[in-house]
């Protein structure tokens, strides 16, 4: 089985198959609109992928080894047969398409798999993470409005840098293509310890308290190294990290509010987007008094 | 996890051999450092740390993992398996101990997380994608939370973040047959008995 | 025409009682270019060996056959028998009837004796074809080459020398000293490091019999044992050394600051500069990169014309005796070794490597040497342990053990047995200094394996309150003015959070940089982690596959300070022992090569493991190859891909092997 | 072809590049084909070259070796002159190569040519010279290697193999032919002509001829560039390929090398791997 | 197989390990078939492929190289090159119809005695089983002359 445009470089790459993947029709809108708007600014043509279904997420892999497979494999074999390379923003789709890909190029695994899909797999699409797309052009990005002065914790999470071999975009305990990113902004990307420290994944419902406990570490050191705002390329991350930060604060005393918004968000902020075209308004934790201050919104 | 007052090592066990198998990891690598344990972010929160795990796998103490809510607990994040000195995939070695407890039908200590599990599943089965609203309501009913997060519900409403209804894709026949199948076939998938 | 004698030994009834020796001696009178046979009860006593030369002069044998033990055994004993006799030792071939013949297959005479007549054939045909050979004596220059100037060299270097001979040690740094230069007190006995290695710098610098080579090093390597020519690089130093007298003017006013390597940036140093106090030598060299003359100097060169850099020159100016030489380039030369001893040592591990520790990003994280650098009285700091950060003393310091060490991750597999040592000792120490200093040593396993060792571990915990916490430390963050640690207790079985005021690393050994480059130029050996290989690890630990080459000290693999000397003496009395001899006696047994069939398509000179076989060119323009017989060693390998058969090796040539082969069907 | 070929030649020989161009002339049966040695412009004309240019020219270089000499070689050709620079009996800088694309000899004798190409040109996996300064002809696609004769013979019974080829050593008449055409065989004095020890006997005998056989081909593992030329020789028609291409598969196959390829590079019997596992050794 | 048929074997012992080795297996007092005949060589790498084609041209059944283990050479490297030389020798004897299991390559070291005694007595059984060679046979059979 080959698969399609494994080589080449991103930067030349024009036209992309999009995954959005579930969150970013819910939960996640504004990840999902800011991407495609900010995109759309730097000539990047999204075509989401005709048909996909969830990628199992961690429930999948969790109980079931086969279907955590099959369930991306089907998705990659659509995005095989398009022929570009398969975008995904969710870190965590990322992660099961990147590693269901890594499975399929061994042979039982394939072969098991295409009988649970019905279908045989011919080639796979290369897996790319929108980060990595944005870097690839990195020097390219129009900034028109530099968001000087904003000092931002760039939060990378685990699916992103973690297992190496397998799926990793960067280093795994200092990875720099979001902070390269955000100083190409204008912005200020703070030193943390925190960057990949992991928030507590799909635990929000059956263990908050584990959450809870993860995220206030993340959120208090991001606001110790002097953060505005923290950026992620992750719906659960944000989720985890945006949506429980009263709780926190009820739990820890200690007052560890940061706004968690979008890398593409900021993105689109620096290439003079509005802040509700962006859906920056649609945060728990509001990030706009804070960019607001700094002249940004 | 049922305490254990003297222990009996069984080495050659099955065990040991299944995680090898299955997850292509040598536990006999394991040396016993503990940076496993020192950068696991819910170690705190395990009965057995990730280090224990693979002890108990080398000394194949099956009823020792496979009850334990370390198997479950677990994030996946892979911080042990990335900072392992011996470059042993920790992460995959406790998703295969918990793939086989789920094969062996060993009682969940965690039941909500597992709970959580298959609702999520179950969603995406009928939908072949996720429905969060579902996905939460469902949950809290059946766990019995029924406040859990319901905090959160006018807010994220009121910000358009929860789609009331679900999407549900074309051939989410497909979908489905892919769970059957999958579940059908990973019902084959050899067990570790010893 | 050859004239055969065979003498075969019954070895009381150890050959006897298995092979029945008359058909035997039968057999053996047939055989062709036998004149003389006969039977000894024991052909190694001395009535055998007389009966040996008697029967050559009496039947003017010009070869002899011994059919008895293994060669193994008695090959020498009869090769001194021949020799008396008046012939070449090289003349004499063993059958070797017992240990391969009559003592396994004991049980069948029969058999035994057939095989017996056959064992002996293939030695009287292999012996027909043998001729003198004549070990070559090659003379030897009696003059050592230390390279590395630590501990480890300088012990050597000291040994060799009080024993009669010139050495030349070469170091590449400014200074000799080594590591253990940098190092405040030693375990387990915690005496002064400075107080015990300044005493044997000064003595070898003052040796009449040793010439030293500071900042210099070794371009390259020549020759064979007891005949080594070597390249030695000196780096210029922009300063004379034999006018400078060292009065130390040039270094105090030298304006240009730079971060000290020999503190590990702990301190700082001047442009002209000697790493430490106690350097040996005592003279300053200039650090061409920094110096603001030197700066000018290129930028003059570079051709830009905007403000020019100040000229400075102030140590020119200042110098009493005008020993600053702007012009001094550096200067090659070739010296003459008889044997070489590497010492070339080992660097601390780099640990950055480790993201998560974040070595280099907290100033607060150190390394065990940068602690050393910060508690030695004659360091950047005066003795008094500051922390880089802030200056402040710190309470409270973690130790983490392993970094660089027993992690397949960061390709360093082994176990670098002496942190284990050094923690303990820096526990210790730090508490020395304040009493109100609390450790806490992250430990995996405790290696104390030595004199006194254990003790001094077990003194650490019990008298200067050190916390050992059995567990691999995960991640390292700075929280305000603390370092968060997170570690676990795997005998508790819990994580840890601890918050420090100073971490220090452990960090393991591993080889000097460019010791690979150094062993491929001397063709010996190094092991994946770059350790070099000894010639056996437990009967020949100090010696090489090359003769003549010897190692010492941490160069081999992780050592301590007792072990580095000893070994340092050890390569000594073997150098010594070479240098005892007038002329190196080779083994005759060497290759040879027939330049009228060499094609020269030089295939010998690939496989040869000793690059023993080099070319050369004859008048007719054709290039052949020709054996180093000081190098080559005997293994015939050169002889066996030879096509043309045009080298061929002494005492197993073609012809005799051929003869064997063929003679069994006779 | 011929043309340019002939132009080349002029050109070189003009400007003094080489003073010596080895190619082919029409020999005197005025059908096939014979080697030739143009030492000026005025013989430029008797080079040719079609499909009866069989012989591999390249062992001819050996006798000019450092005179700057021209060759027309083929591609098996192209790898003997790679071979013979790599085991320093040439100077790349000493040799002008004219390289020419082959599509496969015919079987020419003087009273036929053959449709079909000759066997070893139907397996020669190179169409275009494996090195040339000058390339004649359009490039073609190489094809693959394949040992199909070989795999046969691999297939039969010991006893049958042990019979066939003791019947085609029975044969042999010890001509030394093969040795004479082999590029690879230039030792100064063969082994088998030396008499300390008299590696073969004298005598025209089975087992000596098996010795001279076998242990030619064995000298030529990893170095064979099957240019078969040694087979085209042999007057008794002994199949001398089927032994060379077997070493050939084998040093494929155990050692990833190909003789003659390129002219930098280490052969399999200089050098070894530590950890290599090679079928047959434990 | 031929009733009572003995093989000859011819062994070439390197001087270091093997050889050794097989001393070893004396001094122990084992036992092992006599049909072997020892040649001693320095190493293994030292044994042309010439000295093997001779043996078995001269009517040797088998023929025997023992080295040192790979890693364990006195001269480095000389087993490593040996290894190669037989991984082409063995198949292609056997190709022209002289059986592989006729041609082994040990590695047998200095204090291995034991397994020195295995490996001949393994090797001479093997060789019984296979049978004498059957050279003259075949060429009867082919009608190839031999020169008297």
């Amino acid at each position: 089985m080959k698969q399609a445009e494994s080589t080449g470089t991103l930067a030349g790459q024009k036209a992309f198959s999009y995954f959005p993947g579930c969150s970013l029709h819910s939960t996640a809108r504004e990840y999902d609109v800011s991407a495609r708007l900010s995109c759309e600014a730097l000539g990047i043509e999204l075509k989401e992928l005709e048909g996909w279904a969830c990628c199992g997420a961690s429930s999948a892999h969790s109980t079931n080894e086969l279907l955590a497979v099959s369930l991306p494999a089907r998705d990659l074999k659509r995005a095989g047969e398009v022929g570009l390379p398969l975008v995904a923003a969710c870190a965590m789709c990322f992660s099961r398409l990147k590693i269901a890909s890594h499975e399929l190029q061994n042979n039982d695994m394939r072969k098991l798999v295409q009988t649970v899909i019905g279908q045989e797999i011919q080639k796979t699409a290369r897996v790319v993470h929108l980060l990595e797309v944005v870097d690839s052009r990195l020097d390219a990005i129009p900034v028109k409005k530099p968001l000087t002065e904003l000092k931002v914790a760039c939060y990378y999470g685990c699916l992103l840098v973690r297992p190496r071999e397998k799926v990793a975009i960067d280093d795994a305990e200092n990875p720099q293509l979001m902070d390269r990113l955000v100083r190409k902004l204008g912005a200020e990307p703070v030193a943390w310890a925190f960057k990949t420290e992991c928030c507590g994944a799909g635990l929000p419902l059956a263990r908050p308290d584990i959450v809870l406990k993860l995220c206030h570490r993340i959120l208090a050191q991001a606001r110790q190294a002097g953060a505005d705002c923290i950026a992620v390329a992750c719906p659960e991350c944000h989720s985890n990290l945006d949506t429980h930060q009263e709780e926190i604060r009820a739990r820890y005393g200690d007052d560890a509010r940061v706004p968690v918004v979008y890398f593409t968000q900021l993105l689109g902020l620096a290439l003079g987007l509005s802040v509700q075209q962006l859906h920056l308004d649609k945060h728990l934790t509001d990030p706009v008094p804070v960019l607001s201050s700094k002249g940004l919104a | 996890m049922q305490t254990v007052e003297t222990i009996t090592p069984l080495p050659q066990s099955r065990l040991s051999g299944y995680v090898q198998k299955h997850s292509g990891q040598n536990p006999l690598r394991c040396y016993q450092c503990g940076k496993c344990n020192a950068g696991c972010p819910v170690a705190y929160a395990m009965d057995l740390g990730p280090r224990q795990v693979m002890r108990a796998v080398q000394l194949g103490l099956k009823d020792h993992v496979l009850s334990s809510n370390t198997i479950w607990v677990c994030l996946q994040c892979q911080v042990c398996s990335a900072r392992c000195p011996m470059e042993i995939d920790i992460a995959r070695v406790m998703e295969s101990l918990r793939l086989l407890a789920i094969l062996e039908g060993y009682p969940v200590p965690e039941k909500d997380i597992e709970l959580f599990h298959r609702i999520f599943l179950e969603v995406v089965r009928r939908h072949g994608r996720l429905h969060e609203l579902e996905l939460g309501a469902m949950y809290n009913v059946r766990s019995g939370h029924l406040t859990a997060n319901a905090g959160l519900l006018p807010q994220l409403l009121s910000r358009g973040k929860l789609s009331v209804l679900p999407t549900t894709i074309r051939d989410a026949r497909a979908v489905r047959e892919i769970f059957a199948r999958a579940e059908a076939e990973s019902r084959k998938a050899p067990a570790a008995e010893s | 025409m050859a004239r055969i004698g065979v003498f075969i030994c019954h070895c009381g009834s150890n050959i006897a009682g298995s092979v029945d020796i008359a058909r035997v001696l039968e057999a053996a009178r047939k055989m062709p270019q036998v004149v003389y046979v006969e039977d000894n009860k024991y052909t190694c006593s001395d009535p055998g060996q007389a009966s040996i030369r008697n029967a050559v002069k009496a039947h003017r044998l010009n070869r002899v056959v011994v059919a008895a033990c293994s060669p193994r055994m008695h090959e020498k004993t009869f090769r001194k028998t021949v020799e008396q006799a008046g012939l070449n030792p090289f003349l004499l071939e063993i059958a070797n009837i017992r240990e391969q013949d009559s003592w396994v297959h004991s049980d069948d005479k029969e058999r035994a004796t057939e095989k017996a007549i056959e064992i002996v054939r293939l030695a009287v045909a292999k012996v027909a074809r043998n001729y003198e050979l004549y070990a070559r004596q090659i003379s030897l220059t009696k003059r050592a080459l230390v390279i590395g100037g630590g501990i480890s060299g300088i012990q050597a270097a000291l040994d060799i020398a009080n024993a009669g001979h010139e050495v030349v040690l070469v170091e590449r740094e400014p200074t000799i000293g080594g590591r253990m230069a940098q190092l405040d007190k030693t375990f387990p006995t915690l005496d002064c490091s400075a107080c015990i290695l300044t005493p044997k710098m000064v003595e070898l610098a003052q040796h009449n019999r040793v010439v030293l080579f500071t900042y210099a090093e070794v371009q390259s390597i020549k020759g064979f044992v007891g005949n080594f020519e070597v390249e030695v690089r000196q780096k210029a130093r922009k300063v004379n050394h034999t006018t400078c007298t060292g009065c130390g003017t040039c270094w105090q006013k030298c304006p240009e600051k730079v971060p000290s390597e020999f503190d590990l940036g702990m301190g700082q140093r001047t442009a002209i500069y000697i790493p430490f106090p106690q350097a040996v030598p005592t003279k300053p060299v200039i650090d061409t990169e920094h110096c603001r003359y030197m700066k000018y100097q290129r930028f003059v060169a570079s051709g830009e014309e905007d403000k020019k850099p100040p000229q400075c020159r102030v140590c020119e100016k200042l110098c009493p005796t005008g020993s600053i030489d702007w012009e001094e380039q550096d200067r090659v030369f070739t010296e003459k070794f008889g044997a070489i001893i590497v010492a070339t040592g080992y660097q601390t591990f780099d640990a950055s490597a480790y993201g998560e520790y974040g070595a280099g990003m907290y100033p607060d994280v150190i390394s065990g040497l940068q602690l050393e650098r910060l508690m030695c009285a004659s360091g950047p700091t005066g003795g008094e342990v500051k922390r880089p950060s802030d200056g402040a003393h710190p309470k409270t310091v973690v130790f983490v053990s392993c970094v660089g060490s027993r992690d397949e991750a960061k390709c360093r597999p082994y176990c670098s047995k002496v942190c284990c040592m050094y923690m303990a000792k820096h526990a210790i120490m730090l508490r020395e200094h304040d009493p109100e200093v609390q450790c806490y040593i992250f430990y995996i396993d405790i290696r104390a394996g030595g004199k006194a060792y254990e003790e001094f571990t077990r003194r650490a915990q019990e008298e200067y309150g050190a916390i050992y916490l059995r567990g691999r430390i995960s991640k390292i963050y700075q929280e305000g003015k603390k370092l968060v640690v997170l570690g676990e207790d795997s005998l508790i079985g819990r994580p840890v959070e601890l918050s420090a005021d100073l971490v220090v690393l452990a960090t393991g050994m591993e080889p000097s940089s460019g010791v690979v480059e150094l062993a491929q130029k001397l063709n010996i050996s190094y092991d994946t982690n770059q350790f070099l290989v000894e010639a056996h690890p437990k009967l020949r630990p100090v010696e090489t596959q090359s003769d003549g080459i010897f190692l010492a000290g941490a160069c081999v693999g992780p050592r301590d300070i007792p072990d580095s000397v000893a070994q340092g003496s050890a390569a000594a009395v073997k150098a010594a022992a070479l240098f005892s001899q007038d002329y190196i006696t080779t083994d005759p047994m060497t290759a040879m090569v027939d330049i009228s069939r060499c094609t020269g398509c030089l295939l010998c000179t690939q496989v040869c493991p000793f690059k023993a076989i080099s070319t050369q060119a004859l008048r007719d323009g054709r290039v052949v190859a020709s054996v180093n017989e000081g190098l080559c060693k005997g293994c015939g390998l050169c002889a066996a891909v030879c096509r043309s058969k045009a080298i061929d090796l002494r005492g197993f040539t073609n012809q005799q092997l051929f003869a064997e082969v063929t003679s069994l069907w006779q | 072809m011929q043309d340019k070929i002939r132009a080349k030649a002029r050109e070189l020989l003009e400007t003094g590049t080489v003073d010596c161009v080895i190619g082919y002339e029409r020999a005197t049966d005025g059908l096939t084909a014979r080697p030739v040695f143009i030492y000026g412009t005025a013989g430029v004309d008797r080079l040719v070259f079609d499909q009866t240019c069989v012989h591999n020219l390249s062992k001819f270089l050996l006798d000019r070796r450092d005179k700057r000499t021209a060759i027309v070689a083929k591609p098996c050709d192209s790898r003997a002159i790679n071979l013979l620079i790599n085991e320093g009996q040439l100077a790349r800088d000493k040799v002008y190569i004219i390289g020419v694309v082959c599509q496969g000899m015919p079987e020419v004798s003087w009273n036929r040519v053959s449709k079909e190409p000759q066997e070893r040109c139907q397996r020669c996996p190179q169409r275009v010279p494996v090195v040339y300064d000058y390339l004649v002809g359009e490039p073609v696609e190489a094809l693959p290697v394949t040992f199909s004769d070989v795999e046969q013979m691999e297939n039969a019974g010991p006893a049958e193999r042990r019979g066939f080829w003791l019947e085609q050593f029975g044969r042999c008449i010890r001509c030394h032919a093969c040795r004479q055409a082999c590029p690879g065989c230039y030792c100064s004095e063969c082994f088998v002509d030396q008499l300390d020890p008299t590696w073969v006997g004298i005598r025209k005998d089975v087992t000596d001829n098996e010795m001279w056989n076998t242990i030619r081909a064995f000298h030529l593992a990893g170095r064979c560039i099957s240019c078969n030329e040694c087979e085209r020789v042999c007057p008794v028609s002994i199949p001398l390929s089927l032994l060379n291409r077997k070493l050939e598969k084998d040093v494929g196959e155990f050692f990833d090398f190909q003789a003659g390829i390129k002219a930098e590079t280490v052969p399999p019997f200089a050098t070894f791997k530590k950890d290599e596992h090679l079928k047959g050794v434990e | 197989m031929a009733v009572g048929f003995e093989p000859r074997v011819v062994g070439f012992l390197c001087n270091w390990c093997s050889y050794a080795g097989a001393d070893m297996a004396g001094t122990s007092r084992m036992s092992y078939p006599p049909n072997i005949r020892i040649i001693r060589v320095p190493c293994s790498g030292r044994v042309d492929p010439l000295f093997v084609v001779k043996a078995f041209q001269m009517g040797a059944d088998g023929v025997l190289i023992a080295g040192c283990h790979p890693g364990d050479c006195h001269y480095t490297e000389g087993n490593y090159h040996m290894r190669r030389r037989f991984a082409l020798l063995q198949p292609f004897l056997d190709y022209v119809g002289i059986e592989k299991e006729r041609f082994r390559l040990e590695w047998v070291s200095a204090s291995e005695g034991k397994r020195f005694t295995q490996v001949v007595t393994s090797f001479t059984e093997q060789l019984r089983q296979l049978g004498p060679r059957k050279d003259r046979e075949l060429m009867a059979a082919k009608g190839v002359q031999r020169a008297v």
